[in-house]
């Protein structure tokens, strides 16, 4: 089931080429990549650092599910997705979701939709600390 | 009946705690369940969204809540 | 001219990760990166290596081109483009585009314009070598 | 009037050497030199195209040609 999908949900540094390395491979011709980094700015206001948590069990399972579309939607030939959790600082990285397929369209593609579904379904939240407030993000509207 | 309640990001700061023990009465469903919640937590009305996830899974408004169920309240994820 | 644009056009290896650390930056928070690859079959027949020559002026000038117009059409920080030359094998990697931009969204859609225009007005041509033959890629209709 | 012609690719194949000095007649343009370049090399026309690069820049059919310039043969690219 979880053949040519690898899920990371870490603490740690995410390094982009962990990512690039699982999902290469002789019979592909395209890599995609997405890496989501922490903005020092929101609205023109500093940003002190970012504070993420996740519901991790079910995190995780939604990130499952992301994959396993992308390689019913598209000839993709496999795909990672690595999150971080805990205390980010501006530069960061948050997110790296790899896509490696034989032609390039597809790549491009299914690692679009892969973070915007993630971002619409992945139960992780991040609060922006700023010098004098925090706000979680996308809370109100 | 008794469930415990799980709780996320703003969620969480609005209920108070991680894990709460909340009591709602039978038939339970989501859909009574926010009922309940929003007026016991005014807050929670004011987000863009709260859903509900019953055992890891997003439920339906009229999916049943039972006692040993995960219930976790979702406030407008933010990830990647 | 060349603020926030790196072009290379290489005999050695390329590694990814110099094109993601060019662009990395406190202000970017969407990094796309295409990374073009040799595939070890083309319509079923087994690759045993590439050539790729390149008129290597004329080159780096329509890749510097092609950066400029990304930077002029998006709001888009930094673009890094990095094509090999010489003798590759399968799994190798022949091209990194890594587009650093404020919103994910463009840099998904400059990262294949850049892709898609380079493989369009870049001069750079590779032959396959296959056990029994050889061809230039898209010389015949 | 003598040119340097440079080629690459298959073009350099067909042509059979990266650089040639080549006679065409003056007054030389794109169109008259790819003319006589196909009727000399007639596999040159089987390519799905041929550009010519004057001076590093992709010249239209009606650019003129010059003794000094830099007159490049571009058959279908393709890098990536």
């Amino acid at each position: 089931m979880m053949e040519n999908i690898d899920i990371r949900l870490q603490g740690e540094a995410i390094l982009p080429g962990e990512a690039i390395t699982y999902v290469s491979g002789e019979s592909c011709g395209g890599i995609n990549v997405f890496i989501g980094t922490v903005r020092n700015q929101t609205k023109g206001k500093a940003v002190v650092r970012l504070e993420f948590e996740a519901y991790e069990k079910m995190a995780v399972r939604e990130m499952e599910k992301i994959a396993r579309q992308v390689l019913e939607k598209w000839p993709v030939e496999k795909i990672a997705l690595h999150h971080r959790v805990g205390t980010l600082y501006p530069g960061d990285i948050a997110v790296v979701i790899a896509v490696a397929a034989p032609h390039r369209g597809a790549s491009f593609a299914a690692c679009q939709y892969a973070i915007d579904t993630l971002k619409e379904t992945v139960p992780i939240w991040k609060k922006e600390i700023f010098e004098d407030g925090e706000v979680w993000v996308a809370a109100h509207p | 009946m008794k469930i415990t309640l799980i709780a996320y990001g703003i969620a969480k700061e609005i209920i108070g705690s991680r894990e709460i023990s909340y009591e709602i009465s039978e038939p339970a469903s989501v859909k009574t369940l926010l009922e309940k919640l929003e007026k016991d937590y005014p807050r929670l009305h004011g987000l863009s969204s709260l859903r509900v996830a019953i055992n890891s899974e997003y439920a339906l408004g009229n999916q049943a809540i039972l006692a040993m169920d995960e219930v976790v309240l979702i406030p407008p994820v933010s990830g990647g």
